[in-house]
This record gives C-alpha cells, sequence and structure tokens, in this order.
C-alpha cells in the first residue's frame, strides 16, 4: 500500500518537473520537448494495439492527419475543445470501421493494408479538397503557443501510458498476449478476438487522432501531403519497435534517443545524416536485438548476477 | 546583443529539403543560390556592413528532410539555439507558410521566394516582415490568358484550352485563378481534370485532351510530371498549337533531355537574354554549382539574397531595421532595379517559351525584355 | 476501349516488374526488404551514367547492371541479413528485424545517393517512340518493360514450379527447419533468391529509368507500390504478382480515362482494400495458415 | 555402420544426453525405447545434424566422423530423418514433396522405381498426388514425411515415433513396410512408444532414459526381459 | 440419460472434397465416447465444426438443445465446450501457469488474481504439473505440452471435453497416467468426446464408439461390438487387431 502511495507520488512528482520543463527553456527547447513528446505519444499509441497483438499499423499517419485535417477544417467554426472533441469522435469512428474490415487480416497482409489505408484516406481528402472545395492547403490560427500544446501532448502522453499500464492488468491484457501467441487457442478459450482487437484498435486509434489534432495549430498551414506524410508512420513503428513494443515504457525508450538522435544528426551531419542515420539504426538492431529496454534489463540482470556472485 | 565590433562573422542559417519529396524541388531553384552567394561573398571579403567593415557568413544549415513539423524546429532551433543573424526561407508555399509565425515572431524577415501564392497581400498584413517574391497565381494565369487571346485574335488557335493540374498546392492555386483568368478572357476551358502527385502515366490525359479538341495544352504541374508529359506527347504524337507546362519546363535537365524538341514550349518564368547581369549570373552559377539555374525561380532567389546583402549594407544587422529596407528600399540587383511594392516583387517575368535553346520571356508583353511568342508551336519532331 | 487497355497493360507491365523482385525476397527469403525502392532507384542512376557518362545504351547496361546487382544482393544476404535470419531461429523476430535492419541500409543507399548524385530530378529519354500497338500509342520503352516482365514472370514462375529447383526455393518458404532433411542449403538457397531479387529491382530500375522522372528520394514509393502489388498478388506467388500488377496498370488506365485522374491512386487502393477483404491472403495466396 | 561415440548435448544448462554411444549396422533395425523427455528425440537431431553436441562427442558413418557436418549435407551422406512433429512442407503438394525428398544427388538414381514404391506403400498418397500437405489429416501427413524421407535412398532411416496418430490399420501397414525397407539394406534406428510392434520388427534396441543409455540387449532378449522392461518404464515416469 | 450433444447429419465440404458426408450421432451428458477412424476420415474435421473451428457446410450441432453449428469458437467455447488439439497447440511466450490463466479468465463466471493463479495451480497439479507454473510453456516437452494443454481446457469448466489424440504419443506407463486422469474427469460427471487411435485406451475409457471412414459413419455403439464389427476391422483396424 505505502509502495502504491509511494509511486504515485513520484508519478505526479515527475509529471510536474515535466510540465514545469517549458519554462526554463528557449523556444527551441520547447519545439524539441514537443516534438518528443508527441512521438513518445504517437508511439506508446501505438504499441497498445500493435505491441501485444502483433499486428504491425502502418494507419499511424491517417489517424494523426485526421485529427490535424479536422483542426484545420473546424477551428474557425468551434472552440477548442469542440474541435478536439470532434476530432476525437472520427477518428474513433474511422477506427471502428476500419478495425471491423480487417480483422481477418494477419500478419504482413495487416501491415500493407494499413499502409494502403492511410494513403487512400489522403487520396480521398485531397480529392475532396480539389473538386469540392477548391483549395488544399488550410490555414490554422489558433491563439495556442507551443508551451500549451507540450502541455497537453504531455498530458495524452501520461494518460496514454497509463492506460498501458492498466490494460496490462487487466484480463484484457491477457487477452492480447494470447491472441498475439495463438489465435486459434484464443478463440478456443472463450475470446471474443475481434471485439478485444477492435476495441484496442480503437482506443489506440483516438489517441492517436488527438496527438494529431493537438500539434496541428503548431503549423500554419495544413495540406494533405503535410500531415499525411508516411514519415509519421514508420518512425512511430521503428520507435515503438526499437525501445520494444511490449512493454510499457519501452516505446516511450525508444522514442526519446532515437527524436534526439534525429535532431543530433541533422543538427551536424546535414549531408551525411542519412548515412550515418541508416549505420547507426544497422548498428542499433544487431547490438541491441529485443529493443532498447529489453537490452537495458538484460545487462542489469547480468550485473545483478554478477553482484551476486561476487 | 553582440555590436558589430566584437564579431567576426555573420551567421545565417536556413532549414531546406535535402532528403524527401521536395529535394529535387530545393535541390534545383534554392539551395544552390544560396550556396552560390555565400561563396561570392565570402570570396569578396564578407558582408558589408554600414560602417564599411566587411565579415564573413558563417553558414548554419539544416535538412527539414521534407517534413514540415521538421522545418518548424529547425527555424526556432536557428533563432534561439544558434541565434543567427538571419534567417533563409525554406523551399515550397507550405514551408513558407509554416513557418511564417516563426520568422515573425522571432522578428526575422523572410524573404518567401519559392512560394506562389495569391494571399500574398493577406500574409503580408499579417507578418509585416514577410516578403513575397513570386507573385501569385493569377499573374501567371492572366499573363497566359492575355497570350492566349492575342494568338487567337491572331486566328493561330481556337477558343479551347485543355488543363490538367497536380493535386497539390501549386496546382491547385493555378488551376484555381485559371479558371478565372480564362473565364474573364472568355476562353473555354474543354477539359479540366486534376492528377494526383506522384502519377507516372499521362497517356489518358493526353489522349482526352487530344480528344477534346482544344489547340492549347496546359498543364500546372511539378517536375517529375512536367518530364514525363514532354515524353509522352512525343510519344502519342500530340501537338497542341500551344503547349504550356509548370515547373520543371525551366531546368536544365529539362533541355538537356530533349534538345531540340523543346522549341516553343511554354511555362512560368522566364529570362531577358539581353540582360547582361542575368546571363553572367547564370555562368557563374553554372560554374560554381556546376549545373545551370533553372529559368524561373533560380535568378529570383539570387535577386532575394542580393537584396538582402544590400539592405545589410545599408542598415547593418539591424533585423528590424532590415526589414524595413527591404520593404521601402530600392536594390539593384541581377533583375535591374527592384523595388517591393506592399512587400511583394511585381516586376517578374509570368511566362516565358524556349526559343533557341533559350528559356526567352514573352509575358508581360509590354515589359522592356519581352520577346514575342512563336506560335503555333511546331510539331515534335518525327520519330 | 481497347487502346486504353492495351496503355494500361504496358502501365502494368512495369509495376510488375517491379514488383516480382520484392515477392522473392519477401516470399522466399522472408526479408521484408524496405530498401527494396533504393536499390531500384540506385540501378537507374547507375544505367543514367552509364548512358550519359559512357554511351552505353540501358539495354547492353543491363549486362553490367545485372550482374553487378545480383552481387550486392549476395553480399547484402551474407553480411546483414544472414546473422538475423540465424539469431531468429531462436527469437523469431526475423520480421521486426528485417524491418528495422532494412530501414536503416534504406538510409544508407540514400545517403549515398545522395551524395554522389545529388538531390536532383534525373531523366534521360531512350527508345521514347510511338509504337502504334492495335491502335494505341506505346512508347517502345514501356513496351520493353512489359515484355520483360511477361518474359522475366513466365521462365521464374515455370522454374519455380516445375523444376526440382524452383521447389526447393519455394520449400524454404513454406518450412525452413524441414529444408535441410531433404538436402537444402538452407542459407544458400534464401541468399540466391534475395539476390535473384535484388537483380529483378535493378532491371525494374532500368526500365524504369528509360521513361520516367527520378531522385534520390523517390525509392519509398516504389517499395510501397511493389508491397501492394506483392501483398495483392499473394505472398512469393510470382504470377500472382504479374497478375496484380498488370492489374493495377488498367485499373489506374481506366479510372484516368473514365473518372477522374485525380481518383487514381484512390482507385489503386481501394481495388487493394477490396481485394485484401475479399481475399485476405490476396489473389493467390494460400489461405489462411501461416 | 552408423554410431554415436560419447555424445553429449546441452539446452542452456540442461544436459540432454550424457556420452550416448550407440551403432547401427548396415541393414539393422534398431529401437530406442525410453520416457518422454528421456532424451531420444534429441539423439536423432544430434545426429541429423542441426543440434550443436559438447566437446568429445562425435558421430561416425562408416568410421569417418559427421559431427559437425552442416545439416543439409546429412541426407546426402544417406542419412535421413523423419522428425517429430513431421516437418512436412505444408504449403506443397504431396508430390512436390516426394520430389524433394528425392534432392540429395545420391537419391537421383532410381527416383521413379522409389516413387513408385512409396505409392505402392501409401495407396492414399497415390490418390492425393497434388493435394496441398497443410490441408491432409495427421495420419497422412505422416506418411508424407515417411515417403519424403524414402525418397533420399538413404541408408540409414531415422524415425522419430512413426506410429504417432496412424490409425492401427496403417500402423500394421507402415511396419510391414519398414520391414521391406529394412530387406532393401537401409538401417533403421526407430524411436518408439509402440513399443511390442517396433521389437517384433528390430534386431536389437537400447534403453534410454533421463539422457543415458542404461541397457542394451537384443529385441528377443527385450521382448521377454519383463524386468527390463519394467525397469524402463517405470523408471523416468515421473 | 440426457443428450448432451445431438449432431445430425452434418456436412462438411472443402472445394470437391467431401470431409464429412451426413454424419449424426449423439453424446449423452457423462458418457465418454470414442470417434474413431481411418486417417483422414474426417475425425478432427467433426471436432472442429463442434467447437466452431470450422463453420459446418450443413447439418445441425446442439448442445443441450441449443443450436451451436456455426458459432464463432469463443462463443461456443462459452457454451461449455473445450477441447484439446491434434498437434499441441501451447502460448509460448506465457508461462505455464498463465496458459491455464488464460482459460479461467475468459469463461463463463471468469477468474482473475489471486483466485485465478490458484485454481490454475490445482489444475497443473490435477494434470501432473504441480509446481511447475512458473516454466516458461515453451520449455517443456511434449507431454507435459500435452498435460498443460488439459489443464487448459478444464479451466474452462466444460460441459463438453474434445479430446483429439491427446493420448498419443505417450509411452504405456503415462499412457496408463493418462488413461487414470480421464477416468477420473468422466467419474466426476465429465462428458468426453475423444478421437483417439491406442485402441487400448478406446476399450479402457469409452463405453460407445462411433467409427467414420471416408466422412460417413460406418458403426456406432457399445465400444465392444463396434471393434469387432467387420466393416471397422477392414477398413480401420486390420486383421490383426480383432
Ligand atoms: N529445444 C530445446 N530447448 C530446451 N530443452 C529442450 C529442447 N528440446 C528438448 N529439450 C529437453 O531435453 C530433454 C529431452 O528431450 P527429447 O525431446 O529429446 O526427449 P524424447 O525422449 O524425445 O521425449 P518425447 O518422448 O517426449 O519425444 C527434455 O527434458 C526436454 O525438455
Ligand atoms: N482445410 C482443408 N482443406 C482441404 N481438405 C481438408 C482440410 N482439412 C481437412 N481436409 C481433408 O479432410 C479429410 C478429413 O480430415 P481430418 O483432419 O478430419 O481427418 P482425421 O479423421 O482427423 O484424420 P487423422 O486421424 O489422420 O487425424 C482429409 O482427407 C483431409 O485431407
Ligand atoms: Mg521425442
Ligand atoms: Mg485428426
Amino acid at each position: 500500500m505505502t509502495r502504491t502511495i509511494l509511486v504515485s507520488i513520484l508519478v505526479v512528482l515527475g509529471l510536474a518537473a515535466l510540465a514545469w520543463m517549458p519554462t526554463q527553456l528557449g523556444a527551441y527547447g520547447v519545439g524539441l520537448l514537443l516534438g518528443m513528446t508527441g512521438y513518445v505519444a504517437l508511439a506508446s499509441a501505438w504499441a497498445l494495439f500493435s505491441g501485444p497483438t502483433r499486428y504491425v499499423s502502418l494507419a499511424t499517419v491517417a489517424f494523426f492527419g485526421i485529427g490535424a485535417y479536422t483542426v484545420a477544417v473546424l477551428s474557425e467554426t468551434l472552440p477548442y475543445w469542440a474541435v478536439l472533441m470532434a476530432a476525437a469522435a472520427i477518428g474513433l469512428a474511422v477506427a471502428l470501421i476500419v478495425g471491423l474490415a480487417t480483422l481477418r487480416l494477419a500478419g504482413v497482409y495487416f501491415v500493407i493494408f494499413t499502409f494502403g489505408l492511410a494513403e487512400l484516406i489522403r487520396q480521398l481528402v485531397t480529392w475532396y479538397e480539389v473538386n469540392i472545395t477548391g483549395t488544399l492547403g488550410r490555414y490554422i490560427f489558433l491563439p495556442i503557443t507551443a508551451e500549451q500544446i507540450y502541455w497537453q501532448l504531455l498530458a495524452i502522453a501520461a494518460v496514454t501510458i497509463a492506460i498501458g499500464w492498466l490494460i496490462s492488468r487487466s484480463r484484457l491484457g491477457l487477452a492480447l498476449k494470447v491472441i498475439g501467441d495463438d489465435e486459434t487457442v484464443a478463440a478456443h478459450t472463450g475470446i471474443n478476438i475481434a471485439g478485444v482487437k477492435l476495441a484496442l484498435f480503437a482506443v489506440s486509434a483516438t489517441i492517436i487522432t488527438l496527438v494529431g489534432a493537438i500539434q496541428a495549430p503548431r503549423w500554419t498551414y495544413v495540406e494533405p501531403s503535410i500531415v499525411f506524410n508516411p514519415t509519421i508512420s514508420f518512425l512511430t513503428l521503428i520507435m515503438a519497435l526499437l525501445g520494444g513494443a511490449n512493454r510499457l515504457w519501452g516505446p516511450a525508450l525508444g522514442a526519446i534517443p532515437l527524436f534526439l538522435l534525429f535532431e543530433w544528426l541533422s543538427a551536424n551531419f546535414p549531408n551525411h545524416y542519412s548515412i550515418i542515420l541508416g549505420l547507426l539504426f544497422i548498428a542499433i538492431v544487431f547490438v541491441v536485438p529485443r529493443g532498447v529496454l529489453a537490452g537495458v534489463e538484460d545487462g542489469w540482470k547480468h550485473l545483478k548476477r554478477r553482484g551476486e556472485a561476487a | 546583443a553582440v555590436s558589430a565590433q566584437d564579431r567576426t562573422s555573420v551567421k545565417i542559417g536556413y532549414a531546406i529539403s535535402k532528403t524527401g519529396a521536395n529535394a529535387g524541388g530545393a535541390g534545383i531553384t534554392t539551395l544552390p543560390n544560396y550556396q552560390l552567394w555565400v561563396h561570392e561573398v565570402n570570396e569578396a571579403g564578407g558582408l558589408e556592413l554600414p560602417d564599411g567593415t566587411r565579415l564573413p557568413i558563417e553558414v548554419i544549415e539544416y535538412d527539414d528532410r521534407s517534413a514540415s513539423e521538421e522545418v518548424v524546429r529547425a527555424v526556432e532551433r536557428l533563432a534561439t539555439q544558434d541565434q543567427v543573424d538571419f534567417i533563409l526561407p525554406p523551399w515550397g508555399t507550405g514551408f513558407n507558410l509554416a513557418v511564417a509565425p516563426l520568422f515573425d515572431r522571432f522578428g526575422y524577415p523572410q524573404l518567401a521566394v519559392s512560394a506562389v501564392t495569391d494571399k500574398a497581400p493577406e500574409f503580408v498584413q499579417r507578418w509585416k516582415k514577410s516578403f513575397w517574391l513570386l507573385g501569385g497565381g493569377h499573374d501567371y494565369t492572366e499573363a497566359l490568358a492575355q497570350i492566349l487571346n492575342d494568338q487567337k485574335a491572331a486566328g493561330t488557335i481556337n477558343n479551347d484550352v485543355a488543363v490538367i493540374s497536380v493535386a497539390d498546392g501549386f496546382g491547385i492555386d493555378l488551376i484555381t485563378a485559371a479558371r478565372q483568368s480564362f473565364a474573364d478572357a472568355g476562353i473555354n476551358i474543354a477539359y479540366d481534370v486534376t492528377y494526383p502527385v506522384g502519377t507516372t502515366d499521362f497517356t489518358p490525359m493526353l489522349s482526352e485532351a487530344a480528344a477534346s479538341g482544344a489547340d492549347t495544352f496546359v498543364a500546372f504541374s511539378y517536375p517529375p510530371d512536367t518530364f514525363a508529359l514532354t515524353q509522352q506527347a512525343q510519344v502519342a504524337q500530340y501537338n497542341p498549337k500551344v503547349l504550356y507546362m509548370g515547373v520543371g519546363v525551366g531546368f536544365p535537365v529539362y533541355q538537356a533531355n530533349n534538345g531540340d524538341k523543346i522549341e516553343g514550349v511554354m511555362s512560368l518564368g522566364g529570362i531577358d537574354p539581353t540582360n547582361e547581369a542575368v546571363m553572367d549570373y547564370r555562368a557563374r552559377h553554372t560554374e560554381f554549382i556546376g549545373q545551370a539555374p533553372d529559368w524561373w525561380g533560380s535568378v529570383v532567389t539570387y535577386n532575394s539574397l542580393q537584396m538582402l546583402q544590400e539592405a545589410i549594407k545599408r542598415r547593418g544587422l539591424d533585423r528590424e531595421a532590415v526589414s524595413e529596407e527591404l520593404s521601402n528600399g530600392t536594390f539593384e540587383t541581377v533583375l535591374g532595379e527592384v523595388k517591393l511594392e506592399d512587400n511583394q516583387l511585381r516586376t517578374l517575368w509570368f511566362g516565358g517559351q524556349w526559343q533557341d535553346g533559350v528559356f526567352v520571356a514573352v509575358a508581360p508583353a509590354d515589359r522592356e525584355g519581352a520577346v514575342a511568342p512563336r506560335l503555333p508551336k511546331a510539331p515534335w519532331p518525327a520519330q | 476501349m481497347i487502346a486504353t487497355l492495351i496503355t494500361g497493360l504496358v502501365l502494368g507491365g512495369t509495376y510488375a516488374l517491379v514488383a516480382m523482385g520484392l515477392t522473392l525476397q519477401y516470399g522466399i527469403s522472408r526479408i521484408m526488404n524496405l530498401a527494396y525502392g533504393e536499390i531500384l532507384i540506385f540501378a537507374a542512376f547507375a544505367a543514367f551514367l552509364l548512358f550519359s557518362t559512357f554511351g552505353i545504351n540501358p539495354i547492353l547496361g543491363l549486362g553490367i547492371i545485372l550482374p553487378a546487382a545480383f552481387a550486392f544482393g549476395y553480399v547484402i544476404y551474407g553480411v546483414m541479413m544472414r546473422p538475423l535470419v540465424t539469431r531468429s531461429k531462436k527469437s523469431g523476430t526475423l520480421e521486426v528485424d528485417s524491418i528495422l535492419a532494412t530501414f536503416g541500409l534504406l538510409f544508407v543507399i540514400q545517403g549515398v545517393m545522395l551524395v554522389t548524385f545529388g538531390s536532383n530530378y534525373t531523366s534521360y529519354s531512350f527508345l521514347n517512340t510511338g509504337i502504334n500497338v492495335l491502335g494505341a500509342n506505346v512508347a517502345a520503352n514501356r513496351l520493353l518493360a512489359f515484355a520483360l516482365a511477361v518474359i522475366i514472370g513466365a521462365t521464374l514462375f515455370t522454374v519455380l514450379t516445375r523444376t526440382r529447383w524452383g521447389t526447393t526455393i519455394r520449400a524454404i518458404a513454406v518450412n525452413l527447419d524441414a529444408a535441410p532433411l531433404v538436402g537444402i542449403d538452407v542459407n544458400r538457397t534464401a541468399r540466391f533468391a534475395f539476390a535473384l531479387g535484388t537483380m529483378l529491382a535493378a532491371s525494374g530500375g532500368v526500365m524504369i529509368s528509360m521513361y520516367q522522372t527520378f531522385n534520390a528520394s523517390m525509392g519509398v514509393v516504389f517499395t510501397m507500390k511493389a508491397l501492394v502489388i506483392v501483398i495483392m498478388g499473394g505472398l512469393g506467388n510470382l504470377m500472382g504478382a504479374l497478375i496484380a500488377g498488370l492489374l493495377l496498370g488498367v485499373v489506374e488506365t481506366l479510372v484516368a480515362t473514365y473518372v477522374d485522374p485525380g481518383l487514381t491512386l484512390a482507385a489503386t487502393y481501394c481495388l487493394f482494400l477490396v481485394v485484401l477483404l475479399w481475399k485476405p491472403a490476396g489473389l493467390f495466396g494460400k489461405a489462411a495458415g501461416r | 555402420m552408423l554410431e554415436t561415440q560419447n555424445l553429449s548435448l546441452r539446452y542452456g544448462r540442461h544436459l540432454a544426453l550424457h556420452d550416448i554411444s550407440i551403432r547401427i549396422a548396415e541393414g539393422e533395425t534398431v529401437v530406442i525405447l525410453g520416457a518422454n523427455g528421456a532424451g531420444k528425440s534429441s539423439l536423432l537431431k544430434a545426429i541429423a545434424g542441426p543440434a550443436k553436441a559438447e566437446m568429445g562427442s562425435n558421430v561416425l558413418l562408416d568410421s569417418k566422423s559427421i559431427l559437425g557436418t552442416k545439416p543439409h549435407l546429412i541426407p546426402e551422406a544417406g542419412i535421413a530423418l523423419v522428425p517429430e512433429g513431421r516437418g512436412v512442407f505444408g504449403d506443397l503438394s504431396v508430390e512436390e514433396n516426394l520430389l524433394l525428398g528425392a534432392n540429395p544427388k545420391r537419391a537421383r538414381s532410381g527416383e521413379t522405381e522409389r516413387n513408385a514404391l512409396i505409392y505402392d506403400l501409401f495407396p492414399r498418397l497415390a490418390e492425393r498426388k497434388s493435394q496441398l500437405v497443410r490441408t491432409m489429416s495427421g495420419g497422412e501427413q505422416q506418411m508424407v514425411a515417411i515417403g519424403r524421407a524414402l525418397m533420399s535412398n538413404p541408408r540409414f532411416l531415422m524415425l522419430d515415433e512413426p506410429s504417432l496418430g496412424l490409425a492401427p490399420i496403417v500402423v500394421t501397414e507402415l511396419f510391414n513396410a519398414l520391414r521391406r525397407v529394412k530387406e532393401t539394406g537401409v538401417g533403421l534406428l526407430l524411436v518408439e512408444q509402440n513399443v511390442s510392434i517396433s521389437l517384433s520388427i528390430s534386431d536389437r534396441g537400447y534403453l534410454m532414459e533421463a539422457g543415458r543409455i542404461v541397457g542394451e540387449n537384443s529385441a528377443e532378449a527385450l521382448k521377454t526381459d519383463p524386468a527390463v522392461q519394467q525397469a524402463f518404464l517405470g523408471g523416468a515416469a515421473a | 440419460m440426457t443428450t448432451l450433444l445431438d449432431i445430425r447429419t452434418l456436412r462438411k465440404q472443402f472445394g470437391g472434397l467431401t470431409a464429412v458426408n451426413e454424419v449424426s450421432f449423439t453424446v449423452a451428458e457423462g458418457e465418454t465416447v470414442a470417434l474413431l477412424g481411418p486417417n483422414g476420415s474426417g475425425k478432427t474435421t467433426v471436432l472442429n465444426m463442434i467447437s466452431g473451428a470450422l463453420a459446418p457446410t450443413s447439418g445441425r450441432i446442439t448442445l443441450s438443445g441449443q443450436s451451436i453449428g456455426g458459432l464463432a469458437p469463443n462463443r461456443i467455447a462459452h457454451k461449455g465446450v473445450a477441447r484439446t488439439f491434434q498437434l499441441v497447440r501451447i502460448l509460448p511466450s506465457l508461462t505455464v501457469a498463465e496458459n491455464v490463466v488464460a482459460a479461467l479468465a475468459f469463461r463463463p463466471n471468469h477468474l482473475w488474481g489471486r483466485a485465478a493463479e490458484e485454481r490454475a495451480e490445482e489444475l497443473l497439479a490435477e494434470v501432473g504439473l504441480g509446481g511447475r507454473g512458473g516454466e516458461h510453456a515453451n520449455d517443456l516437452t511434449y507431454i507435459d505440452q500435452k498435460r498443460m494443454e488439459l489443464a487448459r481446457a478444464l479451466a474452462a469448466e466444460p460441459r463438453l471435453l474434445l479430446l483429439d489424440e491427446w493420448l498419443s504419443g505417450l509411452n504405456p506407463t503415462e499412457l496408463r497416467t493418462g488413461i487414470d486422469l480421464i477416468t477420473a474427469l468422466s467419474r466426476r460427471g465429465m462428458t468426453v468426446l475423444l478421437v483417439e487411435h491406442i485402441m487400448e485406451a478406446v476399450r479402457a475409457l469409452c463405453s460407445r464408439a462411433v467409427v467414420m471412414n471416408v466422412g460417413t459413419k460406418i458403426a456406432d455403439g457399445p465400444t465392444a461390438d463396434v471393434l469387432a464389427d467387420p466393416a471397422v476391422i477392414s477398413a480401420y483396424l486390420g486383421e490383426g487387431h480383432a
């Protein structure tokens, strides 16, 4: 009991510290924090669904883009909180439809399906804007500062990780692991596979939509090629996998160093950025095979064992 | 801040798409000019300040990887972390808009070149230190409509045009403007479709355009599309009397690949070949970069850097003052005497045509240096 | 209508050509190669270089580029993929590992191309002459790509399904663990299939360089298109890739002609999604079971 | 002659095989009896190549060491394994599975005759030549696995619980077939839980317990020695 | 005795192949029935249709009068059908205990937390895996995996237990243990439908046997009678076994 209280206090203190950080940093620092927190939220939300089920989704940017675009379309007409609600609702609705449609797919078929889906949504939005509204770019002039965006992202990242923690301790978490191992067994032990997957997919997608919506005011100008940039899906996936998609803190631990690495490389090696990044990537795959967090744990266990032996 | 005496250099930063989807455009129109200009300034001993001293330029460059989140953060970094003296703008309409609030907030003048927008007057109101140097869609489409009307009157072409446009900021801006301009000019649009970015096969559109009976074919296209259209039009033996295409017609590679066949092809931009300053610039660019500049945006980019250089010479490193100077001053650049109107460059070439291996300016026709268009375009050489 | 169909088929030929190498690499060597498109673009640059600098026409260029690509694939598999494959025997993480590793490879190749060739659009024209096929004016270079796709597709398909050697290649795709029991050198076979896939990617790149503008950053476009086709046709199924590629070409052309060019890509993905919903393992994929 | 000398095998910390020395002569049939987990499958796998043996171990074929030979070269040397869990190529047809069986070079001559022989042994396979093996019943898949191993023209055929999941009539047929295989001069190394039937075709038998060989005798003796039976059947079940 | 499972003119078609052809039989409450037949005669397919892994092409399956044919496997599981698989299916990344908890946590009156862990331990002890809950399922031997699979099936508190060759691969001693285990279950009133090729076990366990051949039922009745049926002998047992 006292431990729980202690942990809660620590968590609250940690969050407070994180929330306080922007006041100590310049605009660039805030921008960095913001981008990093955005990816922590994205990767954690992605891993909520894709980690335990091993359904690798490339639809991240579809929902991210839906969120951002909703803000672009509605920011003039609705109050900010209503815009966020609307974005979440649209994201949820799309997630449910997509989820229902994709339940039969497995493995790489699902991966590419979700990629195709993101592209389809982008094409349809483009087509709609071009042919129906006759403009493509939209402007977002909301009086929201980078700090405010950061705080919102921090909140949503914290909520996402909290959800992940709750799920991992619940029957839902076990159901996901069983599904990830063997769907046939899962079905025969009474797990409603479709329901579980759908619920998780919807939660994950809604969070991703919100991250997109929250980040949108940061770019004044929004167009489909910007908000539906498939790189976002890939980065999210890579970060989560690298950190360890099956662990609570894995995605965050993948997102933070990678994000900083990208930043550092592009600042210091703008011309050889790609090559160095690529080599580092390959090296990471070889050196920490099961994700950064697992690697850290292994190292820790190793040290402990050595300590005990001594 | 730091006074001029303590300095050893002027820090100039920019974020540009070195990789990703925008790298192709940025690598032609923007980046080589930044490099050329910095090189030339430093060769000459640096940027001249009002007191006559010269300080070399120290460049800080970032790759925005064609992602708008990156370009936003890179500009923040330049402004707050690196505390550069001036920031050069990124490539592309969207990216220039994305960073405009930051330039404004941190007080940097933004000399946006590779951004074509009809909303420039609005933006100037919103962001006082923003400058828009490449005009808006209407400027180009009205110039085109003018040319077409002249040709119609001369009996060269019929009243129909077939238009295709790329479904991206640039294409949409231009097609929207074109519909208006053509309607105003009484020109009938016989075929009007938009295609997605990344389209590689234009055969269906070309055959529909041919079937529409229009004598004029207009494509508000991006470079890969422009190249593909040119090749596929030859294959299909599609010979509109007026062939007008978008970005890419002015790229050096376009001429290299198609040789004489491009004679008569029209596009945005153009050059007054009798303007020695321009031709000299082209030679220097070719020499230093290893390839020629394009025939539209490059020279304007270079011009914008010269304006900045001159404004610094007149007003020093005070960004407020430099911005004011850019707004109100008159500058002598490769483009001749330049004076911005409401923070926008209006003395631009809005239409050009390949004539004897040079992409000459044909519109506005009444501006000095303009050449008469040669129409109808000769059919593609037989294969 | 016939002309439209022919145009579509010819366009599809390019798609099919690009997809077949990936179906070998992914279907047989089980490497999800995200750097596939980069290899293709690299070959395009190589063809361009040979043509513009040494005056070697791209068809002859194939004679240099294809063996080089094969060797490259062979080395890459040996150096990068093989340790991952060995490692995954225990952990079963080959899919994730290969995604991560080839994602790195993608950046390396792209970076090398950026440094050597720059970020500009590159194109040249070769065999860009119209040939009349049943009333449709088709570019000779595209027709060549189409022919190459059909020939490669048909040959490889026959070899894979009709010969023992081809069957050994499919066997490692089906059951890696059992392959040594029948004397198959898994490593060598997988390596060969991977190298063959690399070679096909390069052949696609050379063909594409003849009629399409490319730059160093464009690889991912081809990877994704190829993946879509591979999945639509059914993993590891060459005939499937060929047919799915042609089908996509036809659909795109029909939509561009009769509906709206703005919806071509949307139609592509729609078709893809519908096919998957109807047949979750692709047009010619084996039902269920992994 | 196929033999192992002091073969030891380790999974992590767990020593699955301790100093196993067994031998099978040309044309001889040897059965290994032992409780579940005694290490029988591990022994076959160690001979067939994929498992890494400990120092001091050896596997000899005609007095030449084949330990450490790449697994895919073992069938080439004339040793075939029908593994636990069958290891068939599920997405290939029956015909293709058999074709692959004859993949080692030593199997190329006489392939047609052997193919005919196998269809003769297992008429069900002849009926279902083009069916995907994945869609066949468990027993049918077992037939494919045995047929495929026979296709490689082995000198020594190792079978890991071949009767598993087969209908009684098929088990009888299978062992009749194995008798015929034996008559062609192939040495058989058999791991079986079906003690009586396996002893009925064997010449000799080894008893295995917790990774060690604990007894060896002629099949006749084993069959009639209730004490031995009791010892190994009771010993390791815990 | 009331009928628990009632199968009527059940049929399953795979393309051109009729794997199960108009098969009808019943299993009464508390009974242990053997489903026999040569390899490929359609036994597993019947079990698959009962448990919902496959949807019947036609015919009816009822459990206590409720139709379950064609329902999703999880719904059928909730109605009280549990099964093991011909080739064991374990959840490799979970521990042995978690494998069992998986079933406890998703049955209608589910258990979770301490209660589930305790119950799992009991069930594991019952199948002879007492104290081994912490091991990784992947590290178990084949027989132990089979035991664990049975514990998982029992955890669902089924009314009908389907065992697909659960006893195969066991040595004579283990076979005896296995038979005792199932006997104990059936003493407690469990209804069992089992597919088995080991006649010793069938004779010991089952009062009744149903025999299939090429998809059709060829015999149904008391085990001893069925196993003496000439049709069964010629199609399934072979002369040696009579
Ligand atoms: N891959 C493996 N990793 C770890 N331990 C293993 C592995 N394979 C087998 N073992 C262990 O080695 C021992 C011997 O296993 P083996 O499969 O050889 O026994 P067996 O006699 O064939 O038993 P069965 O009759 O169950 O097939 C067992 O204790 C088993 O748990
Ligand atoms: N998915 C499928 N597609 C096609 N045929 C199938 C499929 N599943 C089973 N079959 C066929 O249906 C028949 C019955 O198979 P089933 O697995 O029910 O046999 P079984 O009686 O359980 O045999 P065994 O005792 O060998 O396990 C077999 O001939 C098998 O090949
Ligand atoms: Mg064994
Ligand atoms: Mg069966």
